[in-house]
């Protein structure tokens, strides 16, 4: 409970090195990690939903909204207001007259239309299509039934008009990266995937394959005053150990964390002071298929919850660099109720369950994993020998990350285990469980039932912020009781910050997608 | 000459195209979708859409015809995960992976063979018996993690060398991969040249240079040498490719932006149409290098002509 | 000088090292060469003629090395020399030509640079000094245009023009001896007469004593004035050429002189190749006791079979090692 | 002397490496998947955990004990397939010449082409990572240096006398292929299989390290030295076991492949093809 208030505590604060009360300083080489794999997918980041890339696109583009880790939500960016109509499914956005793109021109409604025009082309499936779709006659353009979203609709230059089919916050669908903003006159030029053009506050120089993406201060960026470097290089470091040896040396001013490091760095007085850590709006689990037999019954999922020793996997084998999941909803999210408790390690209840259930020799399943450490394998080999004490035997079948996805999508599992976002809306978050989304869209449990459909949609419908929050709290409960998963943990992002750098924010979302313009360094930084 | 190029480029088409159909008939079955590749979350309709646009519903021959096509004038598809004409990746990932390899051959050639060649000179002796304890440990260690030792040696106890990085500083960042991975190579050679030396110094030329009176230092520079660089040099061309799969864990450990480190990222990906390309272009270059050793034998050789 | 053997080779052993212990492969060796002399050692292989000749060279490898003996070259003893006086010697006194031309030289070198070598090494000329030389030396064997021939290498040339090529190398610094190990056994017949001619006559105008080796006892008897036989690591008979044809003393001899065709004949002179005498040669680490040739031997008594036989002089000038020579 | 010295050392940690293995049930301390107790997890070595414990508390001794099963396994049999690939191919094509020869000549091109760690990279991805796609990818890849040998040898000896002797008598191709022509290029092509499973095992890790190893929980000493390698500095007997069992194994395999080469091969100390 202590570490839920640090964490309440770090995010009343609107910047961790606020507190220090520095002046920024300008100028200097901001020099960060892409830590999630050995390249960046794409310069059209249009094409890719990799967190990895979205650390450089931070720095480069700009959507209609941003994620402001302050206030736990998304906030207008590209608009000065929005202006709420028509039950709450028409917004209309007065749009900044100041954006400027890298080339030098004027942001205006028609770039905003053309983007998501773009996302919507059927032919490519850009993953932000997902988002988008959320706007009025989107689905027709993917579809190839009509070539323009007929919910957008520019009412002057910088004024637009969105019809949503839905009533949802917008900024929880548009605050990604997958939907920055292009310029349509550049966007559509083949040039633009060797030499991206946005509007965030640094432009692009150049990109090694495979090892960076230097970009260098926009002067033009609209907030005045930033941003404060006048370089940010991200380097693409797969390796943790590689990463560990670079920013021991001073190579590199950012690194993310695995568990042993995590151990390593605060155990050590010269780095611990460099850690910070956050929250994230990941839970990880593992899925149960009620197709399977033993699974179909609650109580043999119940049991499992209650064999698994989930508070000592943390601590030993993830080093508490996770927080206990109780069930889908994370720390973070506004509709997590405090006072539920999570399912307690109990062998006997869970024998007494499967008794219950009619498997009191327990019984064997398929249980399909990658190898990441954090939602893996490693996790998967500690459960083993728990499970086996009820009488549950594992078979584990061993999967790439990428075939895993698949495998998910499509069913074709008795278990896996895997890391999904669970925010930041919570009411996107449970309507993964909802029956009428489908099986590869999120709901990977193919979870059906209609009293959770019917709390979810009420909450829905309700304009009330506390009586929803209220309704997901119920829902929450819900499928703790239900039980579709193994509720695991949610993740604790930690990474590593050389003293020298300033204004890292805690963001929930993903810890390494840092809004460049709020950073700085100091003069003490080796790359000055 | 002239003639021997083309004869011997023509010698090496089967090979290729033997390759390119091994390749292609292993990716042709290998599970998951391009879906998966691109996002979790496609619409049924689009992906449909999408494999019929990359043609990825003809039959497998149909298929590889076009993929053959296609190759024949450069071009190695579009890769599903970014886009990008796999032509432009690999090109740009060309000269990191070749200024790797090169470097660390050099470097192993140079170590190598001299180590060999001292070691042959008393064999059974005290340098002898501690340049083959040292070949025979460095043929043995994983390389990932004599990588990671060199890393920490070097870059972190010591400071000598950045950790990492590319290109930027010249040749500071290129030192330590090159070295993790010429380490393996360096012991071969050692190995090689010892065994080539030790066998030539039993040829009759080599008693008729000692009848000259000369001495052993002498014979060796004067007669074994060359002999020796013969099979080295068949050696060398021969350990590039192993060099090149090498390179695979090297540029991985150090962030090495090579064609290793696309292939590694296009396999766990799924990126087949990178996979098949950065196959074929190892396999390309290890044919080239290897015919250009072909050309150097005639350099070292005189009794090999190409007429 | 004159009087004082050129070389003399005293009770020479030659050990080999079997790694279980030391066999003699050739043993009680003596021999003495005079200035200009042509002197011939003849046998099967393996009787131990080459290793011999190594050793007079200094080129015994392990596993093979002198056991005991002297040798003594110009009046000095050589056999315990320094590894670079011994150096000092071969090449520039003491030279050899080898059977084999194919592989005797350099396969990568050109043949101009291998003559050259002797000039740096012996005579401290420069390279460009001594390539020159090398063409004149290259003249002087008799190869025509030799300052192209210069940069071919071996495998451009015929067999006999390599052997011109040993030659050339052999005699580059005007060596007191030359040693020849069957210098023509791998040519062509018609090549083998010029190049032993062309051997004996450039030794001749130089003064330099020929040793040489062969299993062909007609050629050697044809080219030098006094040829010692060996069997099975010994001498067993030592001879003027024309005495050991007219009245071979030791019964290997005999066997030897008998399975020639027609003696002295010119004509048949390079075919002539030994018959084989009934029986084998026996293998070193199995010599048997006595007289190594007893069990080949038609007139062999039981004192053959136990009884090492001494070196006995004969009348008529020679030595023989047989219980019962004529 | 050196000959014996490299014979008896390889040949030494070789047979303990089997040993090992062959004992594991007997030698091992604990389950080494089982066994895991996150109470226990990473403890130093001591007496109670002769090698220390990893992250998830099981006793690395065990685990580097029943990690010989599946790198030798990994080692030897991949290997064996290379060599029976490559004897059957090399034996015939050299025996019988003529097109099929074309064919493994090109064959044998082609594998010479793609680095074989690259081939093998390949096929896991394809199969999926484990143990069989293991022995499969690594089986399929190393065989052109066995069969160039095989083929070689098998030309020289197919007109040998006591062959043609054989095929007088009417023997069948096949009996004439293995009991006259294989006992005598047995030599190089063991001494190429020796030096084969070293590199096998290496291979093994360096899949580990890519993500395309054997899969777990069945500890291989590639995938456990591959997982240790975030904790080199906090707990480095995580892979200084694994990593000196690999090292040991591979050392003593070229050892031995060395002191066999001068015993079985004596005559091409230099010229591998």
């Amino acid at each position: 409970m202590f570490r839920m208030s640090v964490i309440v505590a770090g995010m009343a604060l609107a910047l961790a090195g606020s507190a220090e009360a520095q002046t920024p300083r300008k100028g200097g080489t901001i020099r960060m990690t892409a830590p999630y794999g050995s390249s960046f997918t794409s310069l059209d980041i249009h094409t890719t939903q990799r967190a990895q890339d979205e650390i450089y696109a931070k720095a480069l583009h700009r959507s209609l909204y941003t994620w402001d880790s302050a206030e736990g939500k998304p906030v207008p960016e590209l608009a000065k207001e929005v202006v709420v109509s028509g039950g709450g499914l028409v917004q209309t956005f007065k749009l900044r007259d100041d954006a400027y793109f890298h080339n030098g021109r004027k942001m205006t409604a028609d770039d905003i239309i053309w983007t998501f025009n773009r996302i919507m082309d059927g032919t490519k499936a850009y993953p932000g299509a997902r988002y988008v779709r959320i706007i009025e006659g989107a689905a027709a353009v993917e579809k190839g039934q009509a070539k323009e979203i007929s919910g957008l609709k520019k009412i002057d230059d910088f004024t637009l008009e969105m019809k949503l089919t839905e009533k949802v916050d917008p900024g929880f669908y548009f605050f990604t990266a997958l939907t920055s903003i292009y310029p349509a006159d550049e966007g559509a030029k083949d040039s633009f995937i060797q030499h991206p053009i946005g509007l965030g506050p640094f432009k692009f120089v150049e990109h090694v394959p495979g090892s960076r993406i230097v970009l260098e201060r926009w002067d033009k960026f609209y907030k005045p005053g930033k941003p404060y470097a006048d370089k940010v290089v991200v380097s693409i470091m797969g390796e943790a150990a590689a990463r560990d040896v670079a920013f021991r040396n001073k190579e590199i001013d950012t690194s993310v964390l695995g568990p042993a490091q995590y151990v390593a760095y605060q155990a050590d007085p010269n780095l611990k002071g460099t850690i910070v850590e956050v929250a994230e709006v990941f839970t990880r689990y593992m899925g149960m298929n009620p197709a399977f037999k033993p699974f179909s019954d609650k109580r043999v999922r119940q049991a499992i919850n209650y064999a698994i020793d989930s508070d000592l996997i943390i601590n030993k084998l993830v080093k508490n660099k996770a927080y206990r999941a109780t069930s889908w909803l994370p720390l973070t999210s506004p509709a997590y109720d405090k006072t539920m408790k999570p399912y307690p390690y109990d062998p006997a209840k869970a024998k007494q369950l499967l008794t219950e259930a009619g498997y009191p020799q327990g019984f064997e399943f398929e249980w399909t994993t990658s190898q990441n450490e954090s939602w893996g394998l490693p996790i998967v080999s500690a459960v083993i020998p728990m499970l086996d004490k009820v009488g549950i035997k594992v078979k584990v079948k061993q999967v790439e990350t990428a075939v895993l996805a698949e495998v998910v999508r499509t069913g074709d599992y008795q278990a896996f285990i895997y890391s999904q976002q669970s925010g930041p809306d919570p009411l996107a978050a449970l309507k993964c469980f909802h029956s009428s989304t489908p099986q590869p869209a999120c709901n990977y449990m193919n979870f059906r039932n209609p009293d959770f459909d019917k709390i979810l949609d009420e909450a829905g419908q309700t304009d009330d912020t506390a009586k929803r929050n209220q309704l997901l709290q119920k829902a929450n409960a819900f499928l703790y009781e239900e039980a579709p998963v193994w509720f695991f943990n949610y993740n604790k992002a930690v990474m590593a910050v050389q003293p020298w750098l300033h204004g890292i924010q805690q963001n929930p979302t993903e810890l390494t997608h840092q809004n460049t313009e709020e950073l700085w360094v100091d003069d003490t930084s080796p790359a000055k | 000459m002239l003639s021997f190029l083309i004869r011997r480029l023509l010698q090496t088409i089967p090979t290729v195209l033997a390759v390119v159909l091994l390749v292609f008939v292993l990716f042709s079955v290998v599970p998951g979708s391009i879906a998966s590749t691109i996002s979790d979350d496609v619409d049924p309709q689009v992906e449909l859409r999408l494999k019929q646009q990359l043609g990825l519903n003809d039959p497998i021959y149909v298929r590889f015809g076009n993929y053959i096509g296609k190759l024949a004038i450069g071009d190695f598809g579009t890769s599903f995960r970014t886009r990008e004409p796999v032509t432009s990746m690999i090109a740009k990932r060309a000269w990191p992976t070749l200024q790797l390899i090169f470097t660390a051959m050099a470097f192993s050639v140079l170590l190598g063979v001299p180590l060999g060649f001292v070691a042959a000179l008393r064999p059974g002796g005290l340098v002898d018996s501690a340049a083959m304890i040292v070949a025979v440990t460095g043929l043995s260690i994983a390389k990932f993690w004599l990588g990671l030792v060199i890393m920490y040696v070097f870059a972190l106890k010591l400071g000598w060398l950045p950790s990492f990085g590319y290109g930027d500083g010249g040749l500071k960042h290129l030192l330590l991969p090159a070295l993790t991975l010429g380490v393996s190579p360096m012991a071969l050679f050692a190995r090689t040249t010892r065994a080539a030396v030790l066998e030539i110094m039993t040829a009759d030329f080599v008693r008729t240079a000692r009848s000259k009176g000369m001495s052993e230092t002498r014979v060796v520079k004067w007669h074994v040498m060359r002999n020796a660089l013969v099979i080295i040099l068949t050696t060398v061309g021969l350990q590039f490719g192993g060099l090149m799969g090498q390179a695979v864990v090297v540029e991985k450990l150090f962030s090495w932006p090579g064609i290793g480190s696309l292939l590694v990222d296009s396999v766990l990906q799924r990126d087949i149409p990178a996979v098949q390309g950065s196959i074929l272009v190892v396999v390309l270059a290890f044919l080239a290098i290897n015919l250009l050793v072909d050309l150097l034998y005639g350099v070292i050789d005189p009794r090999i002509r190409y007429a | 000088m004159t009087g004082a053997p050129l070389i003399e080779v005293e009770d020479l052993r030659i050990d080999l090292d079997s790694g279980s212990g030391r066999v003699a492969a050739a043993e009680g060796i003596s021999f003495r060469i005079d200035r200009g002399e042509t002197f011939g050692l003849v046998g099967e292989s393996g009787c131990g003629k080459s290793i011999t000749a190594l050793a007079l060279i200094g080129l015994l490898r392990p596993p093979l090395s002198i056991g005991a003996g002297v040798i003594r070259f110009d009046g000095r003893e050589i056999q315990h020399l320094s590894a670079a006086a011994q150096r000092d010697l071969r090449g520039n006194r003491i030279a050899m030509i080898f059977q084999e031309p194919m592989t005797a030289l350099n396969p990568v070198s050109p043949v101009g640079r291998q003559i050259a070598e002797m000039f740096v090494l012996h005579k401290g000329k420069s390279w460009r000094e001594a390539n020159k030389l090398a063409v004149e030396a290259l003249a002087d064997v008799r190869v025509t245009a030799p300052e192209r021939r210069v940069n071919d290498y071996p495998h451009q040339l015929s067999g006999g023009m390599r052997q011109r090529v040993m030659i050339a190398i052999a005699l580059a610094c005007g060596p007191d001896l030359l040693i020849a190990d069957e210098p023509t056994t791998a040519l062509d017949v018609t090549v083998q007469a010029e190049i032993i001619e062309l051997m004996r006559n450039l030794c001749a105008e130089r003064g330099t004593a020929i040793l040489m080796i062969s299993h062909d006892l007609g050629l050697v008897a044809n080219v030098c004035r006094r040829v010692a036989v060996m069997y099975a690591g010994r001498i067993v008979e030592e001879r003027g050429s024309a005495d050991i044809f007219r009245a071979p003393s030791h019964p290997y001899t005999q066997g030897l002189v008998d399975s020639l065709p027609r003696l002295g004949s010119r004509a048949a002179l390079g075919r002539s190749r030994l018959k084989e005498i009934a029986g084998v040669v026996p293998a070193i680490t199995s010599f048997p006791d006595g007289c190594r040739f007893n069990p080949r031997c038609a007139h062999a008594t039981d004192i053959c079979r136990s009884v090492v036989p001494t070196a006995d002089f004969l009348e008529a000038g020679g030595l023989v090692r047989c219980h019962h020579h004529a | 002397m050196k000959l014996r010295a490299n014979l008896i050392i390889g040949g030494t940690l070789f047979a303990l490496a089997i040993v090992v293995g062959v004992l594991a049930p007997w030698l091992a301390h604990t389950d080494p998947v089982m066994d895991a107790n996150l109470m226990n997890a990473e403890e130093p070595p001591s007496w109670t955990w002769w090698f220390g414990t990893d992250d998830q508390g099981r006793d690395i001794y065990s685990r580097v004990v029943y990690g010989a099963r599946v790198s030798l396994t990994v080692g030897i049999v991949s290997q064996l397939i290379n060599s029976v690939i490559g004897v059957a191919l090399g034996l015939s094509a050299g025996y019988w010449g003529g097109w099929w020869d074309d064919v493994v000549n090109a064959l044998t091109n082609v594998m010479l082409a793609i680095p074989s760690l690259i081939f093998a990279l390949a096929i896991m991805a394809v199969l999926g990572p484990g143990l069989t796609s293991l022995l499969i990818a690594l089986g399929l890849t190393n065989w052109s240096f066995t069969c160039r040998i095989a083929r070689a040898s098998a030309l020289s000896l197919r007109s040998q006398g006591y062959v043609q002797a054989a095929t007088v008598l009417g023997y069948g191709d096949l009996r004439i292929m293995i009991t006259q022509l294989l006992p005598n290029m047995l030599g190089p092509i063991v001494v190429i299989g020796t030096l084969g499973m070293g590199s096998a095992v290496l291979s093994e890790a360096a899949l580990s390290f890519l993500g395309l190893g054997v899969r777990p929980p069945f500890p291989s000493w590639g995938s456990m030295l591959s997982d240790a390698r975030d904790q080199i500095t906090t707990a480095p007997w995580l892979s200084l076991f694994p990593g000196l069992a690999i090292f040991l194994t591979v050392l003593g395999l070229n050892l031995l492949g060395d002191g066999l080469r001068d015993i079985l091969d004596p005559h091409s100390r230099s010229r591998r093809t």
